[in-house]
């Protein structure tokens, strides 16, 4: 079995297993915490013994397969506006149908942990769902990022929720709050991490070893379902000696690299492959993004430290993608366009998320306008497959990397 | 007692007369003119001719659809949506939703057992659900709009339109066309984008129970068609179905008429 | 022998085909509605084009294709979008041009080019044809006026209307609306060209507006069209007799180049679909 | 605005985006604080559509159309709370495009359970406070605060005090008109603005307006972008006495006074986390909101409920299917009308309204 396929398997046989166990809480008595990707705190709730789902990996996955489309408009049938987010109406579609997702049944919550990171709507979703399944919902308030970096104020307020959390956690599981455990949780947490942060970073390289976009998202799913576990780190060390060999090789995801792009935005998943494949086509390889930030922003140093493990939390909750204010975000573009030596930067704005969205125009106003930065702006959604119109898309970027391609053949 | 029931909508003007005895007496329909209240009367004498009454015989006038503020000879102006409710009821008393399809805007209603409205929506931003499409993929495929139905049935292998824009869903049309896929397909796969999104309004108010269709597409058996493939199961319909808001009028005149002999003449 | 290249560009109301010769001069030129088969409206345009170059067809070296149905053009050799085509054509014919925007039938186009006529940015409008030529055809039709006299009685117009609706179907009730309240046909179509002509300006602003402007597409023949545009940016703008013909004069440049021996960049083709 | 600007040069004015700011904060500061409620029907949407998406909602767009044509340069500053994803976004896109101008973003807390939640408020207080004083020049004593929350303790009574008497006599006073006298508020100094109210207050009650058959209501939904005033009017029109709304919510966000005593800022912080009014926009602390509006709508003597959400407003729509559940299964009807700020089409929110009245009033 080459390296390739050991890190797949892997990847495989874990998010299997965790399937499986959400498809057996109902006879395990074990209890289930919904909760979001950006600025989670599993780390917390696996020392409780609690299951974590993620509503949004499962609107990612309905889309994947193909669901998205009639899950939403199950829930356009009980009142939700076709104005509102795809991936909430996904989700509250999966509720209407008894929760059959794509990988088995889901449990029902007994905790919503509302990690309010970097979106509003999650409020919104989880007490639609706490109003729905009559569920407790704990809102985990964590401040948006105004400066570059939280204030004290900031971390004492998150810390002081976290402790509060942690007591309805050992009220709603029966298990008490053991802090050693905790830390050994981060510490594989931090495991993990790090690995990540070296597979971000093969994609220096020319040609890069994987699509820091395209691949990256199926990449980083461990990292966020699987966080602070064994096998989570056991993946990534696989992922890394797969793509140092790959790298060695001078192997790439397109046959040659001929474009290098930065992408802003989640990628349309109900038509994800012909997404792909209308870059694959120019020779274009994504060599960095940021939806691969919506983790966490681990590549500009933001761990989670078993010396500390509350306030890293804290810490690690406000600097997700989304959390962080416009200024930041920006630099964060420009420092990824030059870090990585990219050629343009794509924009995929959704409407579904106004919290990726609103404002990308003006990154593009920007870095397109003042800094001469080729950008392409396209738009769809992220989870509602009528927003997706493959002809005017394919137009769009055709177009942009012809004019490219000229450029560059003029320029020498 | 003889009310009338004018329906002024932006296509058709409709009258229906209606008498005490609880039977509709003669119904007229005429193309609506700028002139709204010269349309209305019109339409009025002419019903009256119909039904062999004098004017002075009707003793309560109801208007009812966009323009039923335009018409100074009225006791009472009532919502198109209120209207086609009662009216669907009188004409199919066991419905509990009704769909109004016209040529602008198309509405769902969720009745009770006396026909008043539950809930209702509307789709009056986006022409892509109503009749005006149809003409628009008509005058693409150059058939006239009189044989639209009846080619639209043939279809064996309808194809799909679903662009959100009424207009770029021209476009589709026109990329079928050159695609060389029947006429009858391309026309059937136009109503059935319509009975989605008609469908879709219907869904949000609730569409479990009997379904009526009323408005000027209720005529158009390839529409009926579309909804109930779409729905799944019949829906009434008939002709009278595009004089449902004029019959709610009349209807809703005659109680308003009851309560004033029962009080006010007394 | 003369070199002849040919650009033919296929849009969703109508087909432009133009022959160029090997200095880059205009040898012919067809236009007609696209109709119902583009293959049909294709070889008919080449045909006739052909025919008023006074030469054969087999005397054009290089084809490209460009518009909505380029990878439907049979006698294609290859593709370009028409954003590129636009920018190319626009260029050539106003070479100090450095934003194009471009108003055609169902979608509105900003472009940038740099000195070289390269695309250096580019905006369309999104999912609805929302302010389009299309909505101009409903105008004329509502009002009951051939679409060529819309734009100069808009130019008489007193007291232009704000019209709203930019929706292509819905402006045909704003319009009735309008006439029942005894506006006049003038301030109804200054009206309506001022709200396209807001819509595009909002598409050029994203690309930004630099100076020359031009104007193309089937629109730009439109006077009432031109004015609105100028009046909103406080600017001139360049239009061309040849303007429906810009995609097609781009497209047979890009000919040019790559029978000149160029590499020409174009999208990899995946069996004509 | 630019008359005040030059009555007072040494004032500063900055800008509050709705829904809640503590103005009190402005004022103290010495500057004057200013609602901003987008650009009305009026301004047509040229510059902003190049910064932000057509999916958004009017009022954000407009008021950054507004900025972009330089009509906000009045403005020092600009308050943007933590209402949802757009407004916080809209933030950073302001402070890229207005360098010159104070730019800040309030995290209001949505976690209003926890202790920590007034710490915490009382923080981000003093962190606006301290860049109000930066831009003002000069330091805010206890007493400055003091006063200014005595000033809006007296608006938000007399704003209170208009409203009350319209829940109670609809017929007297129109919500149309009760509706513009609070809007007036949104440039004026709290103290004008205050006798202002009381004027309207005293006129009302000599009005001899007779009740009419109409069908009261309460009307939810439009607590930030604002319907324009011939929605409201065609609402009333068509039927309805509005007996309480949530328009301008956030420039009379408490009910009661907040305590002008020793730790003023304590005390304002204090009222946010445990009396704010239920919104779509704070999390709930108690109670869930959709859980109230029946018994809302029985102690009112309300026949039902209008619905008006601005078009694309994410909060408002989501609570929306919360609310109608609610009121489905306490069988109270209702009706649920978007809108956007430039409406041409008023007529067919009269025939959805009238379509309500009439399933109310017709047996």
């Amino acid at each position: 079995m080459s390296d390739e396929d050991a890190g797949k398997a892997l990847q495989k046989r874990l998010l299997g297993e965790y399937y499986q166990s959400l498809g057996d809480a109902g006879r395990s008595g074990q209890k289930v915490a919904y909760l979001f990707v950006p600025g989670n705190v599993v780390e917390l709730l696996r020392c409780f013994d609690m299951l974590p789902v993620y509503p949004e990996i499962n609107a990612l996955q309905c889309g994947i397969k193909k669901m998205a489309g009639d899950l939403i408009l199950r829930a356009e049938n009980i009142g939700y506006s076709s104005d509102v987010c795809g991936y909430v109406k996904n989700d509250i579609g999966l509720m209407l149908s008894d929760r059959q997702s794509p990988f088995g049944p889901l449990p029902k919550p007994d905790l919503l942990v509302c990690n309010y990171s970097g979106c509003n709507t999650f409020v919104k979703w989880f007490e639609a769902l706490a109003h729905f399944y009559g569920a407790e919902l704990f809102v985990l308030d964590i401040p948006y990022l105004r400066e570059r970096g939280p204030s004290t104020a900031d971390i004492e307020y998150v810390v002081a929720q976290l402790e509060e959390l942690a007591d309805v956690c050992a009220r709603t599981s029966g298990v008490p709050f053991d802090r050693e455990r905790l830390k050994r949780v981060t510490s594989l947490s931090y495991a993990a991490e790090k690995l990540w942060v070296d597979v971000l970073h093969a994609a220096r390289s020319r040609p890069s070893p994987f699509d820091a976009y395209f691949e990256a998202v199926f990449y980083m799913a461990p990292l966020n379902i699987l966080r602070g576990t064994e096998g989570c780190v056991e993946y990534y060390r696989l992922l890394l000696e797969e793509l140092v060999s790959r790298q060695k090789e001078g192997r790439g995801p397109v046959p040659e690299e001929k474009f290098r792009v930065v992408v802003e935005g989640p990628p349309p998943w109900p038509h994800f492959r012909s997404f792909w494949e209308l870059f694959k086509r120019w020779g274009v390889c994504a060599v960095a993004s940021t939806y691969s930030k919506v983790g966490g922003l681990f590549d500009q140093g933001v761990f989670h430290d078993p010396a500390q493990p509350m306030e890293s939390i804290a810490r690690y909750a406000m600097n997700s993608y989304t959390n962080w204010n416009l200024g930041l975000r920006l630099d964060l573009l420009r420092q990824y366009l030059r870090e990585y030596e990219a050629d343009a930067l794509i924009i995929h704005s959704v409407k579904s998320c106004r919290s990726f969205s609103v404002g990308q125009a003006d990154f593009r106003d920007v870095l397109a306008k003042e800094e001469g930065v080729p950008t392409l702006m396209v738009e769809s959604d992220l989870a509602d497959p009528r927003y997706y119109s493959e002809a005017q898309l394919k137009n769009r970027i055709d177009a942009f990397f012809e004019s490219l391609a000229h450029r560059r053949l003029v320029g020498g | 007692m003889i009310s009338a029931g004018i329906d002024l909508g932006a296509g058709t003007t409709k009258v229906l007369l209606y008498d005490a005895d609880l039977a509709a007496l003669g119904t007229v329909s005429v193309r609506t003119r700028p002139d709204l209240e010269a349309t209305a009367t019109e339409a009025l004498l002419a019903a009256c001719d119909a039904a062999g009454v004098r004017r002075e015989d009707i003793a309560y006038v109801a208007t009812t659809g966009y323009g039923r503020y335009q018409i100074p000879e009225r006791d009472l102006q009532i919502t198109e949506v209120t209207c086609h409710a009662r009216g669907a009821r009188h004409l199919f008393p066991d419905t509990r939703c009704v769909l109004d399809v016209g040529a602008q805007s198309s509405r769902a209603m969720r009745v009770d057992d006396r026909g008043r409205v539950i809930r209702f929506r509307m789709n009056d931003r986006c022409a892509a659900g109503a009749g005006k499409f149809l003409e628009r993929v008509a005058r693409a495929l150059e058939i006239p709009l009189e044989e639209l139905p009846a080619v639209a049935l043939r279809s064996t292998d309808p194809q799909p339109i679903s662009s959100i824009c009424a207009v770029l869903a021209e476009s589709e049309v026109i990329n079928h066309i050159s695609q060389g896929k029947p006429v009858e397909d391309i026309l059937m796969g136009a109503h059935l984008s319509i009975a989605d999104r008609v469908l879709a309004l219907l869904r949000q108010v609730g569409a479990d129970g009997e379904v009526a269709l009323t408005g000027g597409l209720a005529r158009n058996p390839a529409m009926v068609k579309a909804l109930e493939l779409r729905l799944g199961r019949p829906l009434h319909h008939s002709d009278h179905s595009p004089f449902a808001g004029a019959l709610g009028a009349a209807l809703l005149g005659q109680q308003r008429l009851a309560k004033r002999n029962a009080g006010g003449g007394a | 022998m003369r070199t002849y290249v040919a650009g033919a560009d296929v849009g969703s109301t109508t087909a432009k085909v133009v022959i160029l010769d090997g200095e880059g001069d205009i040898a012919g030129t067809s236009l007609g509605p696209t109709g119902a088969s583009i293959v049909e409206a294709a070889q008919r345009r080449f045909q006739e084009a052909v025919k008023a170059a006074g030469i054969d067809e087999h005397e054009v070296e290089f084809v490209v294709g460009t518009g909505y149905g380029r990878f439907k053009i049979p006698f294609g050799h290859t593709q370009v979008t028409e954003i590129s085509c636009h920018a190319r054509g626009a260029h050539h014919l106003f070479p100090g041009t450095r934003t194009i925007v471009d108003i055609g039938g169902q979608d509105t186009k900003a472009i940038s080019v740099n000195e070289l006529g390269d695309v250096a940015d580019f905006c369309m409008n999104d999912k609805c044809a929302a302010g389009t030529g299309r909505f101009l055809e409903s105008a004329a039709l509502t009002l009951g006026l051939p679409l060529e006299e819309i734009g100069p009685v808009s130019l008489r117009a007193a007291r232009p209307l704000r019209i709203t609706n930019v929706c292509t179907v819905f402006v045909e009730s704003e319009i009735m609306s309008h006439m029942m309240k005894g506006e006049t046909v003038e301030d109804i179509l200054r009206g309506v060209h001022n709200a396209i002509a807001g819509r595009s300006i909002s598409l050029l602003r994203r690309v930004g507006i630099n100076p020359e402007i031009s104007f193309t597409g089937g629109v730009s023949r439109n006077v009432g069209m031109v004015r609105a545009l100028e009046d909103q940016l406080g600017l001139r703008v360049n239009v061309s007799p040849l303007s429906q013909f810009i995609g097609a004069i781009g497209a047979a440049l890009f000919a040019l180049e790559r029978a000149r021996g160029g590499k020409l960049v174009a999208a990899p083709v995946e069996g004509g679909t | 605005m630019r008359a005040w600007k030059e009555e007072h040069p040494s004032r500063r004015a900055v800008g509050a985006f709705p829904v809640y700011v503590p103005t009190e904060l402005i004022q103290a500061a010495g500057a004057l604080p200013i609602w901003l409620y987008g650009g009305g029907g009026s301004v047509e949407i040229s510059h902003a559509d190049s910064r932000i998406q057509s999916f958004v909602c009017s009022i954000s767009r407009s008021t950054l159309e507004l900025g972009l044509r330089g009509h906000l340069d009045v403005l020092d500053g600009l308050v943007f709370p933590s209402i949802c994803d757009v407004a916080r976004n809209l933030s950073g896109v302001w402070a890229r495009n207005f360098p010159r101008m104070f730019v800040e973003f309030l995290h209001l807390p949505q976690n209003r359970r926890s202790p920590s939640a007034v710490p915490y408020t009382i923080a981000e207080y003093r962190r606006l406070l301290a860049g109000l004083e930066r831009l003002c020049g000069k330091p805010v004593a206890p007493e400055d605060l003091r006063a200014a929350i005595h000033a809006h303790n007296e608006n938000r009574e007399a704003a209170w005090a208009l409203l009350d008497a319209r829940r109670r006599t609809p017929w007297a006073t129109d919500a149309w008109e009760t509706y513009a006298f609070l809007r007036a508020g949104a440039v004026l100094e709290r103290e004008t603005h205050t006798s202002l109210l009381r004027q309207a207050l005293a006129a009302a009650r000599e009005r001899g307006r007779r009740p009419k058959d109409k069908v009261p209501v309460i009307l939810l939904g439009a607590f930030c972008e604002q319907p324009p005033l011939d929605l409201i009017r065609a609402v009333e029109e068509a039927g309805c006495y509005i007996l309480e709304d949530d328009l301008l919510l956030g420039s009379r966000w408490f009910r009661t006074s907040i305590p002008d005593g020793a730790d003023p800022l304590r005390a304002l912080a204090e009222a946010y986390v445990a009396s704010s009014p239920p919104s779509s926009v704070s999390h709930y602390r108690g109670t869930p909101k959709q859980d109230l509006l029946p018994q809302r709508c029985r102690q009112l003597g309300a026949s039902g409920v209008v619905f008006l959400t601005a078009k694309f407003c994410e909060p408002a729509l989501y609570d929306q299917v919360l609310y109608k559940e609610r009121l489905e299964s306490a069988q109270i009807p209702y009706v649920h009308i978007e809108f956007e700020e430039k409406m041409s089409a008023v007529d067919t929110v009269r025939t959805q309204i009238e379509t309500f009245v009439e399933s109310v009033l017709f047996e």
